[in-house]
């Protein structure tokens, strides 16, 4: 059972070798079985089994380089569990709905795969090296995804996502190595317990903090740091994007609450007010710039810098509620930006372009779709009855009584946001088409399926969230435990 | 009356800064090469000097190997410049300027 | 002498009574075409001499009145040193055939040049370690000028023997100095000089400067000590020497500039471990250790800022390679502490080993993709590989990713194993800037990535022939990953408890 | 004490030779003419015999003179009328810059060199039994028995030595050889 983690791993990756060396017709059944099917496992991570170790369960211990003290270390709480399943369920939806590009199949779903599988090793991980390194080698599929399948400008949007998103983890890597010469571990759980014990010296903790606040905040694209994401969204091939933004992007937050705030030491609390106000300001930044475009996959991507910026202020602001609220926003966000995008790749693949001023007419002729896409949007502006509003309200509830100026901020730019992208999502839908070669999207059963459950996901946790709470709230409010008094 | 060692050390370390001085301002690379010559006669009358006054012959034992190589690197210096001079008709150092980024 | 001590010193006798059997063979036979047989010999010799240092097993002996030591870490150096020659030369045997250059000359400089560079790398007498780095630098002038048809190999060879000269002039005046210097403390302070060692040994050297108080900040011994690391590194092609390795490795045909690039370094950066060990934990002041941390930041900078905007690989190499000949130093400035010297040795030797597989599958991939004999220099002949030659790109891909250090690559864990004994040394802010340079550095080989895979061509298939260097570069990219992977079966325990130099005592010496 | 040094016997010789080496080295680095050069580089080492004669080391000042100035320079002087660099490049513009640059760089430099060296160093004169070790060490047998003592390190980088000639040998082979390109011969 310990070893659930393992082949929810291994599973996409022999996935993906067996199909870049059969025939590409079938290179896609393959991804799908193994992907599905590993999606299927993570569901049983959730449930808690295996061996048990200081609240994690599934531990797993296997030495991989023990010299260096790189172990391969799993265990999944319940924010991890999640997070491995948005990860696997991303994965098989961009398997299934996105097309792969018609020269380089394999090579497409290659890199799809084994993205996926190296975010889960870093979300499951235990061994904060081999966090690091699942952390960074996950950037390399993503760079040939975009280099290879993505838009016009993919050629200068890989490099500088590369190389923006690996100067932050190479600071990281100077901060853990300092842990390691310091404790002689990489073990996370005795990390924290040396930490939580005062057994670090507290310089080398402040430089971790801040070492992994970069990199972390680069993932998450918090503002200062979010320079690479516009291009890198816009030209990442959407299957790519939607574990990119889905579920990569996630790694940031999760490594906020899983490392920076636990190993920071008091330095990391008291970082929480800067990053609490960096979450706002990319609230209003991203509603802003959002604003400003006129590609529907651009405002998608920078309304992405706003929940995001929402997401780790519930992460940080030290509050169960908020906090469980912020880990059930991941989620959210890896599902409605994940369907967003997918609407996206349909619109442009049909009408033959993103610009709203070229839109128009979607309702009238692909009435399903359309609903669908307004429900979706829904869920982004958080709408009550979505899912959307259930964690975004949560984190609202915790963060107020701590930081009212910034969480009133961050409330008044999310609804500003929320009317233009009302406004934006309708213009492209309604009204008469605007193109000449304006083509009815007809969704095919698959395509219709994936969309129709990602609606039921979104209404169901929506109006349901409290099992998924219950599992959500088994988080950083553990680790957070160990260094202040519990606020209820 | 002897000569202290450090004249010889003064005079020798004198010498070879002459050679640097050649190897930085010349641009004739036969030239060149012969203030390195001259740096590595600074550095021979340095280890004789430290043997003599050392009691010591191993002084004098790398003096030897100093000018085998300093042999060595004449032979197959000489010939890259020649071959280099069979190519191109200049003479100056600024001349090796082929090789840019 | 006896047989024990031939056979410390087997390995280098080895290569050059290799090179001369080559030589001779060469001449001897009237066919042209001995290509096939002097590779088979060449590399024949290569394994005997590999052979010779594993039977050596990895205790320290000392020979030939001390003037050489073997230890495990030589060893390790020498069947290295012993491999690159093998494969440089399974690698140009192609390129020779396409030049119509002497082939018989040829065999014979690589295999003489390693000879040398062994005699370096197991030397205890600095008399042994200058007359090793002669006979290896020589043997590269020449090596660098071999392709004379063409302007820009005799331009290198020039270049490269110029400055090479006037290294080992300071290199020698380093050695004079120190040989001064050494005696006359030792003479002052009454202590003897032990039968069957001389002044230049590098076990009297560390007598000196450990049993000598005030010794290790004479500025006699410093200014000695400075120019001989100095020159060391000059050799290893680190900054502010840097200048001609980029130049030499653009001009000489792209094997041979494997061979300089990694043979130079693994010689040169094992005679530096010998002689920091004897000046770990000894009172030598700030001088040394400022001129360490000066040059090898100076080389990540210099190196990774070079390579940025390069139009030509071969010249993204040279830079590559002062950058990361830098992270090395810092290893080796690592070894200067006493507490974290194990670490460091081991982390620089396992970056040594790292550093020449990649190098050499990167030149060899540049030979590959060569048409005609001539090297596939320019980096827009690598536009849209990815489409072309896939398997080519893919290889050249991951040796790219090795150099800038991204995981799952060998050039993570070497970078990683550096920087742990750096940080444990202490050098906090040292380690700060060396990541920024390799940041830099990152751009570089993406440039390189982005050309191959992301962009359009219209360039036609090349059609390369040349066998050999893609053998090479395929096996050179497995490895690389093999060993990003799985190191401590490949590698890692060679190098555990190796010793650089002999433990100075008062019997050792007696 | 220096200057009684420097007015004994020995010491003017050491004058002598010390002020012709200098000279003559100022010369190689500031003569325009690659000929005048090369010889005055035969003075410098007729001068730096002189004072391996002063130290004692009269088989050294023997090679010196036999090798370097007779071998050695011969062959600079060969390539510079094989090359008919004799007469070349008489362009003596910045001559006199290149004069004061190099005066001063050496004696700066090497001053300073030697100063810093030399801080603290305590003037070391001949010791007293350097009349019984010095009066054979410097002559051919004395030199033969060091060098090939098995007993001494010497041996090993001697016989290494030898390679490196044969390298030096077949380098100077390789690059005087014929080319072989065809194509190439014209040039």
């Amino acid at each position: 059972m310990n070893e659930l983690i393992l082949v929810i791993v291994a599973l996409p990756l022999i996935a993906a070798v067996i199909a870049s060396l059969v025939h590409e017709k079938s290179a896609k059944s393959i991804s799908i079985i193994g992907s599905a099917i590993a999606c299927l496992l993570s569901i049983l991570g959730i449930t808690t089994g295996g061996t048990i170790d200081r609240g994690f369960h599934h531990v797993f211990n296997a030495p991989w380089l023990p010299k260096l003290g790189l172990m391969f270390s799993f265990g999944l709480d319940g924010m991890s569990s999640l997070l491995v399943l948005l990860t696997t369920f991303l994965t098989v939806i961009a398997v299934i709905v996105i097309p792969a590009p018609k020269n380089a199949v394999r090579a497409y779903y290659l890199s799809i795969l084994v993205a996926g599988a190296l975010t889960n090793v870093a979300f499951a991980s235990l061994n904060i090296l081999l966090f690091y390194i699942a952390f960074e080698a996950a950037l390399i599929p993503v760079l040939i995804a975009i280099g290879m399948f993505g838009g016009g400008d993919r050629s200068k949007a890989a490099i500088q996502f590369f190389v923006f998103t690996v100067i932050g983890s190479l600071l990281l890597l100077s901060a853990i190595i300092g842990l390691r010469i310091a404790t002689g571990t990489f073990d996370y759980l005795t990390l924290k317990d040396l930490v939580a014990a005062g057994a670090v010296d507290p310089s080398l903790l402040r430089w971790f903090a801040i070492a992994s606040f970069i990199a972390f905040a680069t993932k998450a694209a918090v503002v200062p740091l979010h320079a690479w994401l516009g291009r890198a969204y816009i030209n990442t091939p959407t299957g790519m994007l939607l574990l990119l933004s889905g579920a990569m992007a996630k790694l940031g937050v999760y490594g906020l609450i899983r490392f920076t705030l636990p190993l920071g030491g008091d330095f990391a609390e008291s970082l929480v007010p800067l990053i609490v106000t960096l979450g706002a300001v990319s609230v209003v930044y991203g509603a802003f710039v959002a604003a400003a475009q006129t590609d529907i996959k651009a405002v998608i991507a920078f309304s992405s810098i706003s929940h995001m910026g929402y997401i780790v202020i519930g992460a940080v602001v030290g509050d169960d509620a908020a906090r469980s609220g912020s880990v059930l926003q991941m989620l959210n966000h890896g599902i409605t930006t994940g369907a967003l995008f997918i609407c996206c790749d349909f619109i442009s693949r049909y009408r033959g372009s993103r610009q709203v001023t070229a839109l128009g007419g979607i309702w009238s002729d692909s009435p399903l779709f359309s609903r669908l896409l307004l429900l979706f949007t829904f869920s982004s502006v958080a709408l009550p009855l979505t899912n959307g509003f259930v964690g975004e309200f949560l984190i609202l509830l915790g963060a107020f009584h701590k930081f009212p100026y910034q969480t009133a901020i961050a409330s008044a730019g999310a609804i500003g946001s929320a009317v233009y992208m009302l406004w934006m999502i309708q213009r492209s839908i309604y009204g008469g088409s605007k193109s000449d070669a304006s083509k009815v999207i007809s969704l095919g059963v698959s395509e219709r399926s994936v969309l129709l459950a990602l609606a039921l996901m979104i209404i169901g946790i929506g109006v349901a969230p409290s099992p998924l709470l219950a599992i959500a709230s088994d988080n950083g409010h553990k680790v957070g435990a160990a260094m202040q008094p519990e606020v209820k | 009356m002897s000569i202290p060692l450090n004249y010889y050390i003064v005079l020798s370390m004198i010498l070879f800064s002459l050679g640097i001085a050649g190897v930085t301002t010349r641009r004739n690379p036969i030239l060149i090469f012969m203030s390195i010559e001259l740096m590595l006669n600074a550095v021979n009358l340095s280890l004789i000097a430290f043997g003599r006054y050392l009691g010591d012959a191993g002084g004098q034992m790398l003096t030897i190997f100093v000018m085998a190589v300093a042999a060595a690197e004449v032979s197959v210096g000489l010939g890259i410049l020649i071959a280099i001079f069979r190519t191109k008709d200049n003479v100056d150092v600024d001349v090796l300027n082929g090789l840019k980024g | 002498m006896n047989f024990g001590d031939i056979h410390a010193a087997g390995a280098p006798i080895l290569m050059a009574v290799g090179g001369c059997v080559v030589l001779l063979t060469d001449l001897a036979s009237k066919r042209s075409d001995t290509r096939k047989f002097g590779t088979f010999l060449a590399i024949l010799f290569c394994i005997a001499s590999m052979l010779c240092s594993y039977t050596l097993g990895g205790q320290l002996r000392t020979a030939f009145s001390n003037g050489i030591a073997v230890e495990g870490l030589v060893v390790t150096m020498q069947i290295l040193l012993a491999a690159i020659a093998a494969v440089t030369i399974v690698a140009s045997s192609e390129i020779l055939q396409s030049f119509h250059l002497p082939k018989g000359e040829y065999r014979a400089l690589i295999l003489l040049a390693s000879a040398g560079a062994m005699v370096l790398v197991q030397s205890l007498d600095l008399v042994n370690a200058f007359v090793g780095i002669e006979i290896m630098s020589v043997a590269f002038y020449v090596l660098a000028g071999y392709r004379r048809a063409q302007a820009a190999s005799e331009e290198a060879g020039a270049k490269y023997f110029l400055m090479g000269a006037f290294v080992s002039a300071i290199l020698l005046f380093g050695i004079a100095l120190i040989y001064g210097s050494v005696g006359l403390a030792m003479k002052a302070n009454g202590l003897e000089l032990p039968q069957g060692y001389s002044f230049t040994n590098i076990v009297t050297i560390s007598k000196a400067i450990h049993q000598v108080p005030g010794f290790g900040t004479s500025p006699l011994f410093l200014l000695g000590a400075v120019m001989l690391i100095g020159s060391l590194m000059f050799k290893a092609g680190v900054a502010p020497f840097h200048m001609v390795a980029p130049d030499v490795y653009q001009g000489a045909p792209a094997p041979i500039a494997g061979f300089l690039a990694t043979t130079s370094k693994v010689a040169a950066f094992t005679i530096l471990m010998r002689f920091f060990t004897i000046l770990a934990g000894a009172d030598t002041g700030a001088a040394i250790n400022v001129v360490v941390i000066g040059l090898a930041l100076l080389s990540i900078i210099v190196g990774n800022t070079g390579a940025a905007n390069q139009k030509s690989i071969k010249r993204l190499f040279g830079y590559s390679s002062v950058a990361h000949g830098g992270y090395i130093v810092l290893g080796l400035l690592a070894s200067l502490g006493t507490e974290s010297q194990a670490a460091a040795i081991t982390a620089v030797t396992f970056y040594i080993v790292a550093y020449a597989i990649t190098t050499i599958g990167s030149f060899a991939v540049v030979a590959w993709l060569g048409k005609d004999g001539e090297d596939a220099d320019a980096i827009s002949a690598y536009r849209g590989l990815g489409k072309r030659n896939l398997g080519a790109a893919i290889t050249l891909g991951i040796f790219l990713l090795s150099l800038s250090g991204i995981p799952l690559t060998v050039g993570f864990l070497t970078k990683l194993g550096v920087f742990m004994a750096l940080l444990s040394a202490g050098g906090t802010w040292v380690a700060v800037v060396a990541l920024i340079g390799s940041a830099i550095g990152l751009y570089a080989y993406l440039r390189v990535i982005s050309e191959m895979f992301f962009v359009d061509s219209t360039q036609q298939e090349t059609s390369s022939t040349d066998g050999a260097s893609k053998l090479v570069a395929v096996s050179a990219a497995t490895l690389v990953i093999v060993m990003g992977v799985f190191p401590s079966q490949a590698l890692l325990p060679s190098f555990e408890a190796s010793v650089t130099a002999p433990p100075v005592s008062g019997d050792e010496v007696k | 004490m220096t200057l009684q040094a420097l007015l004994s016997g020995q010491g003017l010789m050491f004058l002598f030779f010390a002020v012709a080496a200098i000279a003559s080295g100022l010369l190689v680095v500031i003569l325009q003419n690659p000929l005048r050069a090369a010889l005055s580089l035969v003075i410098n080492l007729f001068s730096v015999a002189g004072l391996y004669l002063s130290l004692n080391a009269y088989f050294l000042a023997t090679v010196q003179v036999i090798v370097y100035a007779g071998a050695i320079m011969v062959l600079f002087l060969f390539v510079i009328m094989l090359l008919n660099m004799g007469q070349a490049n008489l362009n003596t513009s910045y001559r006199g810059v290149r004069t004061i640059i190099a005066f001063s760089s050496a004696i700066g430099f090497g001053g300073l060199m030697s100063a810093v060296a030399l801080k603290g160093q305590p003037d070391v004169m001949l010791p007293a039994d350097a009349m019984v070790t010095g009066s054979s060490a410097g002559s051919v047998e004395g030199i033969g028995k060091v060098l090939y003592n098995p007993n001494l390190p010497w041996l090993f980088a001697f016989e290494w030595t030898s390679f490196l000639l044969l390298v030096a040998v077949i380098g100077a082979v390789v690059l005087a050889g014929k080319r072989q390109q065809p194509s190439e011969d014209k040039a």
